[in-house]
């Protein structure tokens, strides 16, 4: 969890490791529209105590069901602008099959279960905390999971 | 009576219009302190479209709550 | 199709667009073994000019089949030491399912279908071709594909 | 008879001993072509395992051939 914006490149390095072949990485990236709406920036508050075990079981997740080398994870918290990476997942693997499959894994565990919140700002001045519709934490989603804002004026 | 400390997250700490609160409650379970704050509050969410916490780790909401607990009801998440 | 380390940072740019709402990398590094052996290094070429073709073609088909924004593949020819990135794509979308699919399948065309060969140096002074069994061109691999090393000594 | 220039890449090129030749040959396929090289330079892989390209674009084994025509025997690739 982090509060302002992290070098990305010295996470790579932590998964940089010789024995690995393959290197997936996703990252998520603040849109400028969600759901037709122009989006001007926005804010994730998360209960952070939480967030932390619960991605560091997300990751010992990984390492139990894939063969990887090494996995790391990282979301921001705080005000971002369009562009800006919310989050960020790295996975390093001897073979490429184990990295793309837990990189996936990690990144909608993370949707699902990462007790972390999403409010957005419009260009119109309006804010929304956005809400899922899965149910979290208990299915794995291979989709995107349907999201709709909540208004609140 | 249980004293509890609570945090509110998203939705439901605009809604409280506070981040969090110490209180004495006669509420022995999650649930009924969640149904308890929700009349005070007005809290647009059930708890069947939440999870809670207790002292940072996910219970289930007819866990006993104790003297001091740390209860932090988890709204829908939307990370990523 | 690059004879030198290129930079990543400035590829990623390319995918950097404000509709895009999720990135997936994929990197191919030089591992330290293959198939127990002690790699020191290893030496990539192409026939440049069909790589080329097949390279945008490979994008060309992603950019068809999956709902991406944008899709850049580099791949290295010439001398690489262990920890050496070989390949690299990345691909950005508006939704995340598609930028890891879209990735998935440009590698996948790519080790199939790319006229590119890998000669392996080992830590004995050994070399040799290596040479996969897999049809090339013809199937949509989903595992690595079965490698063996023809041996020249 | 139709003048071939030929590129050698991987093994084929350290088997042909050389990396590029032009080839005046009485091969009217690339298949037939494919054969009396083999012949001539012993490669070890049968044309089953291969592709061709013909001008930089890959083709069918049987296309016959034109002169000043370019002609690259593609080997099994192991990119990536």
């Amino acid at each position: 969890m982090a509060a302002a914006p992290v070098g990305l490149e010295a996470l790579r390095e932590e998964l940089h490791l010789a024995r690995a072949g393959g290197y997936c990485a996703f990252e998520g990236w603040v849109r400028e529209t969600n759901e037709g709406r122009e989006v001007r920036g926005l804010a994730y508050e998360s209960y952070e105590p939480l967030a932390l075990t619960e991605g560091q079981a997300i990751l010992d997740e990984a390492h139990e069901r894939f063969e990887i080398s090494e996995a790391v994870a990282m979301h921001r918290t705080g005000s971002l602008k369009v562009g800006d990476v919310a989050v960020w997942i790295g996975v390093s693997a001897p073979h490429r099959d184990a990295a793309f499959r837990a990189c996936r894994y990690i990144i909608d565990q993370i949707k699902a279960r990462l007790p972390v919140w999403k409010k957005e700002h419009y260009c119109d001045g309006d804010t929304q905390w956005v809400a899922c519709h899965h149910t979290h934490g208990l299915e794995e989603n291979s989709g995107d999971g349907e999201c709709h804002g909540h208004h609140h004026p | 009576m249980p004293r509890i400390d609570l945090e509110y997250f998203a939705q439901l700490g605009e809604e409280a219009g506070r981040r969090h609160e110490t209180r004495v409650t006669d509420a022995t379970t999650a649930a009924a302190l969640y149904d308890e704050l929700r009349g005070e509050y007005g809290f647009s969410l059930a708890s069947e479209r939440m999870r809670v916490a207790i002292n940072t780790a996910f219970r289930p909401w007819n866990e006993t709550l104790a003297d001091g607990d740390v209860v932090v009801f988890i709204p829908p998440v939307t990370g990523g």
